[in-house]
């Protein structure tokens, strides 16, 4: 079980303030809950990356690639002629392909989202619902007394009407 | 056959349009419109063998009815010059048939005879070919139809009954074709003999109008009549390459 | 495994045995119904279950006498079509042919002898016994015969030829009556006359339409149903693009455009009734124009000289340029035929019409010419001359049953109260007699009148034979045998006589079994008549070889010299029609004609040919009145309204056809619905023009002038939904039929053929 | 641009949302009732009756053989690009003004493709067996036809609805998450499966951000893709007057018009009934006025060119079939369907007209009546008049077909009512994103009560 | 406070178990009335053995069924021919007496058709017998079953026993054996 000091800020100002100064102290990086979007939080806890961008590139290609086999595939496996077309008939199968692309981008995009956000939540997470309405919260977890009292510190420095201790069950 | 070895099959045979000259057969039928006098037998010819069903009044003022060969008449003129020609139409069994390939569960593609062939049971009823079919020549079941007993029983038992949600067109009597193949087969010949398939309008057309036959015998009545100076197709413009030949009318 | 309380698991229990149950049914519920695989007691030597077996029969749908092949399959009737070794349709048969399956199969089929419970026409039958009928009828007919008074019995049938004609004849000539009487609506009375007085010849001869360049036909609808139509459409293809290099042409005469008119190359509209004046005008041009040779070319001349093409212009409305056109080119198109019938026959001159065409085919020296009309030999089987009753036969007829001179009318397959006028008022007339018996397969309009019904079988459950008339120039039979075995408890027409034979004790005139024996004792004969090489193989074997053929001929044509019979020529002329009604109260002409589709009604309870579109129209299921475009204009009607049409003798109401090809003062209606009762696709349907015709006879043979009714039409402000196939029947210059001249070479003729766009189709 | 939400703070907003899912009156279920019933008794009822008697139920006929069926269907296709297509666009617009209100209009997309599949199910003549137009192994070894039009549209459809049914989820997950926290039982098990365990970290917003970005971006080409490949159904036929090289963008504006205008249509009845007229405002319905307004001269262009390019072809095929439309039995529809779709939106140059509701409520209706008619038209006009004019004949719908036309109107109704019970209809987070921050030390109610 | 979805899912449980409990019982209620109560093998009018006629005494198939080898069906045999050998065969046994009392009556045998395909479905006997395909193939061991029993071919070439016959058997053996058109629709449907 793992402890985590828990701030709580009614403006994002602060709260990033107060995260940024953890960070500074070596507390780890901290985590900003908020109802909405924080501008700047790059900024102070650093650049994120992701790789829902390949997943959606690669969910993509796939998806093409398995659109074109399905359809040619399909033709060529049970011919069944018609209209005395060639059997591998480009513009309409190119269609397939486009169409099989968006879908597997999009379902790729979605496995890409739940990976690299570690959702749905298995794990027991330190949550305050107030982060949800209109308060910005900032959890950095700590070892021992001396660590949260810092932490505390930098907390009520920055203007958290609220600091409390969570930790996370199992 | 390896999965590898029938994709390459299929990919080798039918790659390249033009591939319906390599099939069995190329059945074509001819229509000489100077002979053709609208009788009709042989709308009833093919209702009798193929089991087109009774529609009725109420359904045939719905625009129900169900005719794989019909006779369309056009009249010209007026009184006292006016002139009516008559001229039976049926599924032209297109080349390139705009049908086919709209058709989302493969129920209608072209066969090893070169037939434009309908799968009933494989259909689920979008109409979507009867949309496309210049021809109009696709009929739908709009629902079950019934024979008052005991008329079932002269329902040919060579060809099915067609259901409701079901599209159904003129097959150039393929059960007759088949059977023909059978008794080539039981005569040890490859081929079907020319003469010894007539689909039912063309047996029992009074006037001798219509004749059918293999057009990759270039010897036969058919062969000849569609290099008639007089033959054309209906609605040649659309490119539908049809098997069904038209010899013009004869304005003397 | 979490922990689950009692009560949880048991609700889990009952939902798993709910859902098992649920399953087991859903997989019940999918199974298919049991079928059963019947096999034969002890299986027949020509059947095979999966393969098909062909019968080789004769059609008796009308008069032409085809033959068929009946496929059949495992003993049921599945398909009929012509029979390609015989010779009148060689392989061809027209629609109504085809549907003869639908008479076997028709749902209302008299099942069994029925007898009427109460009043006549009431529809109220009971079922009897064979032996109860046969005995009513039978003891009745015994009765009158020991007293001599035979001739109170009548039987009224439809027309029936060969072996059966003579059993009736038999039958009839023990009983000691002389009044068995054919009686068909289409039979040409007047052509046979006609060529009785011109060739002095009691049948009709060949038309050779195959070789023929050049006809002319006066009113005869000879591709739908004139005489033998599947034949003249075989001669019509062949004479059009058959072997010849070069085209016939056909030229058709009629104040309607019928089936043979749209197929002619020059439709032509003669006043009706003048069609007899125009083929004399013709005849006068030829003759004066010198193109007759023969030693008999003055007497034409005299015999002609009120028929010059001016004045006939005047009387047929035809132009006289087109007249003498005609005439030239009917001399010079060799060879060259000229038909009459139809209409042109049905009027007050119907017999000096024909006699005209005659004149016309004489002049042009097509009598006996291969292309032309060939004089049939005497025929070497079994009389072919009709006993056809006309008309006027049957008004004496109803008025010696009116005089209570009839105690027993037999019917068989004849519909007179269907196919006579009102004006006849043959129904009224049934009611004096005592006992009316019919032997038809259908509850027709006159067997709902009979008080006992012995239900026949149809032609496909029996034996039968037919020697076509007219002949093919050379003698031919067909024997028609049992393809399927009976489905009722009916009995062959044939059988049906033997056995009231038998029970009038006159057996010995008559002394066959069944109708199977009488047919082949009749062909041992015919054997017998043959030449050595028939002869030589036995009656056995040329018996199953006629089965097996279905049909039986002589090449050998016999040669018909033929030299006319001068007093013929100065009793040439044709007066004008006359007509029923006065021109200021009936200002148009009814035009009725046979529908393509039910021939003289008896087709309509066939649902196949219901549902054929007729083939100039595209309507189903009903009647219509046809009129000209204009005259429809001035009266203010359009397509589907209501009117009603009055004669002098009675009304009907029909829905309106614009039709393109018919004189303004001329309406037709086609003849074969409206019957009252004739089962449930018959039943109700339309309107039957017969029923207001007049009772104006052609003096001569006594047949009724069917188109000589001048009628009156009413609108009634009222509409009705013309039910058809065809959408718009114009092409609107998209080329569907297209032209071209006898080369191949197209013709730009279509294109400007348009109608308004705005049309509205429903 | 916020003018007239600034003074409303984040708890507003999640009051009045988590109000609109958590309270229902009476009014609600009577609602729900009528729609739901009427779904059954005009929908599903002639539907069953179709399925056992036959497509012959409907008035369908030869050469009619499609109806008001596929009508129907293209009328919902297209009621369903406007949500998701516009909402895409906006997003990567970065429009604020469409924060409030694409909630709904993805809905709208969403329910309009799950009744449009529904009309696939009932045109089809055995619907029993349309699992044979989706690709799975049978042991049959029998597989779609991908070369038909048909499958084009079975394949865009069903990623279309996979790809708005995700885009809206996405959109919905950290409401869902605000919502779960103020509610209990079986809603509060819902959500909080539903909400996946959100909870507003950076890293959570950050990656919500991009994969909502690239799923925009993916969706924007698909829209444009499907309503093409709806009007290919026709123009790939050779029919005179389908066989058309612009029904694809006919199709695709026609379709946006049609949602645009049932957006409005949707936006009043939110407004009004589920009580957000403080986040849906006259802007909304300004800035859809203005956009329904191209739309509408776009739509009237293509047509007059339709019109033209028929008329100019001068065959008998194509000059036909525009006399029938313009002057044929169905002229009045035509002309009506000019009057509201060309019309009738003119009235929009007008701001008074454009920010006022009622009016655009009814225009929007009126719009929609003139768009399903053209569909009636595309499809009425053409088919029973092709190329053989022996063949031609009528189609006029029967009773059954009104009936389920209306019954489909019910169906859409009874989910929509259903969704906004369940899901946040206007999206709180994206509304706060509009708002002021919140000011230090400002003191907000206690929300939720602490673990 | 933590948040999970966990506990949710752990209320979710028995809703869960309910739907699989029903969904196990529905294919199992279906599985058993196919298992059990195939009507893939149904009794007959009288109880004739294939394996006494054709497995005991070898009598060959096309002795009874003779159209096989001429015709699309195969037929049934009439019931003069059973009779024509249990006139002197094992007259006392009641199934045979059975068969007399038809015979007597001149009746018929209803027999339970078994091998039964749908109406759409063009087989021929003829083409089958003639390319020396062994009835076996397609009927399973007829010659051990005392009742016929609806047999298949699997996939494997191996009698499948209570299952009908479906087109992707009919078209891997077409595909195996490399029969012409084997695989165009219009060879097997109608």
């Amino acid at each position: 079980m793992t402890s985590n000091v828990v701030g709580v800020f009614a403006d994002p100002q602060s709260a990033l303030t107060a995260a940024g100064n953890l960070k500074g102290a070596g507390f780890g990086i901290p985590e900003l809950m908020s109802p909405v979007p924080i501008e700047g939080v790059e900024a102070v806890l650093g650049k994120k990356k992701s790789a829902i961008k390949n997943f959606t590139f690669f969910g993509g290609l796939i998806g093409g690639i398995a659109g074109f086999a399905l359809a040619a595939g399909t033709a060529v496996l049970y011919p069944h002629p018609v209209g005395g077309r060639p059997i591998i008939t480009m513009p309409p199968y190119l269609i397939i392909t486009y169409e099989l692309a968006i879908l597997f981008g999009i379902l790729f995009t979605v496995v890409g989202f739940l990976v690299s956000s570690r959702l749905p939540a298995i794990r027991n997470r330190v949550y305050l619902p107030e982060a949800a309405v209109d308060k910005f919260v900032v959890t950095v977890p700590y070892d021992d007394d001396d660590h949260f009292k810092r932490a505390e510190a930098i907390l009520s420095n920055a203007g958290a009407e609220q600091i409390r201790q969570l930790g996370e069950e199992d | 056959m390896s999965l590898f070895s029938r994709f390459m099959d299929g990919w080798r045979k039918y790659r390249k349009p033009g591939y319906y000259d390599e099939f069995d057969y190329h059945w074509t039928m001819a229509i000489d419109l100077d002979k053709c006098t609208g009788c009709q037998a042989c709308m009833t010819a093919c209702q009798a063998e193929n089991n087109i069903p009774i529609v009725g009044e109420e359904e045939l003022a719905r625009g129900r009815e169900i005719q794989w060969i019909r006779v369309e008449r056009y009249w010209e003129g007026e009184y006292p010059n006016a002139k009516l020609s008559f001229i039976p139409i049926m599924c032209q069994h297109c080349d390139s048939a705009p049908c086919e390939t709209v058709c989302p569960v493969s129920a209608t593609y072209h066969n090893q005879d070169g037939l434009n062939t309908q799968i009933y049971n494989r259909c689920i009823g979008t109409r979507s070919c009867a949309v496309y079919c210049p021809y109009e020549v696709r009929y739908f079941n709009y629902y079950d139809h019934h024979w008052d007993s005991p008329l079932e029983q002269q329902l040919n038992p060579d060809v099915t009954v067609r259901g409701k949600g079901v599209m159904e067109k003129c097959t150039f009597c393929i059960q007759r074709i088949r059977e023909a193949k059978d008794h080539a087969k039981d005569d040890g010949r490859r081929r079907v003999q020319d003469g010894e398939v007539q689909p039912a309008c063309v047996q029992t057309c009074p006037s001798k109008a219509l004749v059918f036959g293999d057009r990759k015998d270039s010897e036969n009545e058919v062969s000849v009549a569609i290099n008639d100076p007089r033959k054309y197709r209906v609605l040649d413009e659309l490119n539908t390459d049809s098997s069904v030949f038209y010899l013009k009318k004869v304005d003397a | 495994m979490p922990n689950i309380d009692r009560r949880d698991f048991l609700k889990l229990v009952g939902a798993g045995g709910v859902s098992v149950g649920a399953g087991f049914m859903l997989r019940e519920a999918n199974k298919d119904a049991t079928e059963y695989l019947i096999p034969h007691v002890v299986a027949p030597e020509d059947f095979s279950s999966g393969l098909a077996t062909w019968y080789n029969s004769v059609c008796s749908m009308c008069p032409a006498g085809c033959g068929i092949s009946v496929r059949t399959r495992e003993g049921l009737a599945k398909k009929i079509e012509g029979n390609p070794a015989h010779p009148v349709n060689q392989g061809g048969l027209c629609s109504l042919g085809q549907a003869g399956l639908q008479v076997l199969y028709n749902p209302d089929r008299l099942t069994g002898p029925l007898k009427q419970t109460s009043a006549r026409g009431s529809g109220s039958f009971e079922q009897i016994t064979w032996d109860e009928g046969l005995d009513q009828l039978g003891s009745r007919l015994d009765l009158l015969r020991a007293a001599r008074r035979g001739n109170r019995v009548a039987m009224l049938t439809q027309g029936v030829r060969g072996h059966l004609a003579q059993l009736f004849d038999n039958f009839m000539r023990q009983l000691g009556s002389q009044r068995l009487l054919h009686y068909d609506f289409n039979h040409p009375h007047t052509l046979y006359a006609a060529n009785q007085r011109f060739f002095g010849q009691d049948r009709l001869p060949y038309y050779d339409l195959h070789n023929t360049r050049m006809l002319l036909s006066f009113g005869a609808d000879y591709l739908t149903n004139w005489i033998s139509p599947v034949h003249h459409s075989l001669g019509f293809g062949e004479s059009r693009q058959g072997s010849s290099n070069e085209r016939g042409r056909f030229i058709q005469i009629e104040p309607r455009m019928s089936a043979s008119g749209a197929a002619a190359d020059e439709w032509l509209a003669a006043k009706p009734g003048t069609e007899g004046i125009l083929a004399l005008a013709l005849a006068n041009h030829i003759v004066s124009e010198g193109n007759y040779a023969g030693a008999d070319r003055a007497d034409w001349a005299v015999a002609l000289t009120d028929y010059t093409p001016a004045k006939a212009a005047e009387q047929t409305g035809i132009p006289q340029s087109t007249i003498t056109r005609l005439a030239d080119s009917f001399i010079d198109i060799q060879p060259s035929l000229a038909i009459g019938g139809g209409a042109a026959a049905n009027h007050s001159n119907g017999v000096d019409t024909l006699m005209a065409v005659n004149v016309l085919n004489y002049l042009a020296g097509n009598i006996g010419q291969e292309g032309g009309l060939l004089l049939n030999p005497e025929p070497t089987s079994v009389v072919s001359q009709q006993q056809q009753a006309s008309y006027s036969t049957l008004l004496e007829f109803a008025e010696a049953a009116r005089q209570g001179e009839i105690d027993v009318l037999i019917l068989n397959g004849s519909n007179p109260v269907f196919t006579l006028p009102q004006a006849s008022e043959f129904r009224e007339a049934l009611a004096s007699i005592p006992l009316v018996v019919s032997l038809s397969s259908f509850l027709d309009e006159t067997t709902a009148m009979a008080d006992l019904i012995l239900p026949s079988h149809t032609y496909l459950e029996s034996w039968g034979d037919d020697f076509p008339e007219p002949g093919m120039g050379f003698p031919v039979g067909a024997v028609s045998q049992p393809v399927v075995s009976p489905l009722y408890n009916t009995r062959a027409t044939g059988d049906i006589i033997l056995a009231l034979a038998r029970q009038m004790n006159v057996g010995t005139a008559l002394p066959w079994e069944n109708m199977e024996e009488c047919i082949k004792d009749g062909w041992r004969q015919i054997y017998e008549r043959g030449d050595a090489q028939t002869l030589a193989q036995g009656f056995d074997s040329f018996w199953t070889s006629v089965l097996r053929a279905g049909v039986w001929g002589e090449t050998a044509a016999g040669d018909s010299e033929f030299t006319l019979d001068r007093s013929v020529i100065s009793n040439i002329g044709v007066q004008a029609p006359e007509f029923s009604g006065s021109e200021e109260d009936f200002p148009f002409i009814l035009h009725p004609y046979l529908s393509p589709n039910f021939y003289d009604g008896r087709g309509a309870n066939l649902p196949w040919m219901q549902e054929r579109p007729d083939p100039m129209t595209s309507v189903v299921y009903g009647s219509w009145v046809e009129m000209n475009p204009s005259t429809a204009k001035e009266l203010d009607l359009i397509e589907g309204d209501l009117v009603d049409i009055q004669s002098l003798h009675g009304t009907v109401r029909a829905p309106v056809y614009l039709y393109p090809a018919i004189m303004p003062n001329v309406v037709a209606m086609p003849i074969g619905q409206g019957h009252q009762e004739f089962g449930r696709y018959a039943k109700d349907r339309g309107v039957n023009p017969i029923e207001i015709l007049s009772p104006e006879i052609e003096p001569i043979t006594g047949q009724l002038a069917s188109s000589a009714t001048r009628v009156n039409i009413v609108p009634t402000g009222r509409r009705s939904k013309l039910v058809k196939t065809s959408g718009t029947s114009r092409d609107l210059g998209r080329e569907i039929v297209q032209f071209a001249d006898v080369n191949g070479v197209e013709l730009s003729s279509a294109g400007s053929n348009s109608i308004p766009i705005t049309e509205v189709t429903a | 641009m916020v003018a007239e939400t600034n003074n409303l703070g984040y708890t507003d907003i999640h009051e009045d949302v988590v109000r609109s899912i958590v309270k229902t009156g009476p009014k609600y279920y009577i609602a729900l009732a009528t729609a739901g019933g009427t779904t059954l008794l005009c929908f599903f009822f002639p539907w069953f009756y179709q399925l056992y008697y036959g497509i012959g139920a409907a008035g369908m006929n030869h050469p009619g053989v499609w109806g008001t069926y596929l009508a129907s269907f293209i009328f919902w296709i297209g009621l369903s690009h406007s949500g998701t297509l516009l909402s895409c666009v906006l997003h990567l617009t970065n429009s604020s003004w469409r924060k409030a209100m694409y909630r709904s209009a993805e809905a709208m997309t969403l329910f309009s493709l799950v009744v449009a599949a529904t009309y696939v199910m009932v045109h089809v003549g055995r619907p029993w067996f349309i699992h044979w137009a989706l690709p799975y192994p049978n042991q049959m070894e029998l597989w779609p036809n991908f070369r038909s039009p048909l499958m084009f549209d079975v394949m865009a459809i069903t990623t279309y609805i996979t790809g708005s049914t995700i885009f809206i989820y996405m959109g919905s997950i950290p409401d869902f998450a605000a919502v779960r926290d103020r509610t209990s039982g079986w809603r509060n098990t819902m959500y909080t499966l539903l909400s996946l365990g959100w909870r507003g970290t950076d890293k959570e917003w950050h990656r919500l951000h991009w994969a909502y970005t690239f799923l925009a971006v993916l969706i924007i080409p698909l829209a444009v893709s499907v309503h093409s490949i709806v009007s290919w159904d026709f123009a790939m036929s050779i029919v005179p007057a389908l066989h058309q090289t612009i029904f694809a963008p006919y199709f695709v504006v026609g379709a946006i018009y049609s949602g645009t205008a049932g957006i409005v249509t949707v936006m009043f009845v939110l407004r009004k009934y589920m009580g957000f007229e403080r986040y849906i405002t006259k802007l909304h319905f300004d800035n859809l006025g203005k956009l329904l307004l191209v739309l509408s001269l776009l739509w009237t262009y293509i047509n007059a060119v339709e019109l033209f390019t028929s008329w100019y072809s001068g065959t008998s095929e194509e000059y036909e079939a525009v006399g029938f439309k313009l002057f044929g039995f169905y002229a009045p529809l035509y002309w009506e369907m000019i009057l509201f779709c060309a019309v009738a939106p003119l009235l929009m140059f007008s701001t008074r007209f454009r920010t006022s509701f009622m009016p655009m409520l009814i225009l929007s209706i009126v719009i929609n009546i003139g768009m399903y008619t053209e569909r009636f038209l595309i499809i009425a006009t053409s088919l029973p008049r092709q190329y053989l004019p022996d063949a031609w004949g009528v189609y006029v719908p029967s009773a059954v077909e009104v009936s389920i036309m209306v019954g489909s109107f019910a169906l859409f109704t009874t989910l929509f009512l259903v969704f906004v019970k369940i899901f946040p209809s206007v999206s709180m987070y994206e509304v706060k994103e509009t708002m002021a921050t919140p000011k230090l030390g400002s003191v907000a109610p206690a929300s939720g009560s602490p673990a | 406070m933590n948040v999970s979805i966990v506990p949710s899912l752990k209320k979710l449980r028995p809703v869960a178990m309910l739907v699989i409990v029903v969904l196990l019982g529905l294919v199992l209620g279906y599985w058993a009335n196919a298992a059990f109560l195939p009507g893939t093998s149904p009794e007959q009018p009288i109880a004739f053995s294939h394996r006494i006629h054709a497995g005991e005494n070898e009598i060959p198939c096309m002795y009874c069924h003779t159209q096989a080898r001429l015709s699309p069906s195969a037929g049934v045999p009439s019931v003069s021919k059973c009779v024509g050998c249990h006139l002197e065969i094992a007259t006392e046994r009641p199934q045979i007496r059975r068969l007399m009392s038809y015979w007597d009556n001149q009746e018929p045998i209803p027999w339970v058709k078994v091998h039964d395909l749908p109406d759409f479905v063009h087989f021929t006997h003829k083409r089958h017998v003639l390319a020396e395909v062994e009835c076996q193939t397609c009927h399973g061991p007829v010659e051990t079953m005392d009742r016929i029993r609806l047999t298949s071919r699997a996939a494997d070439g191996t009698a499948q026993a209570n299952h009908p016959w479906e087109m992707g058997q009919c078209l891997s053996c077409h595909r195996e054996n490399e029969v012409e058109n084997g695989t165009d629709c219009w060879t097997c449907h109608k």
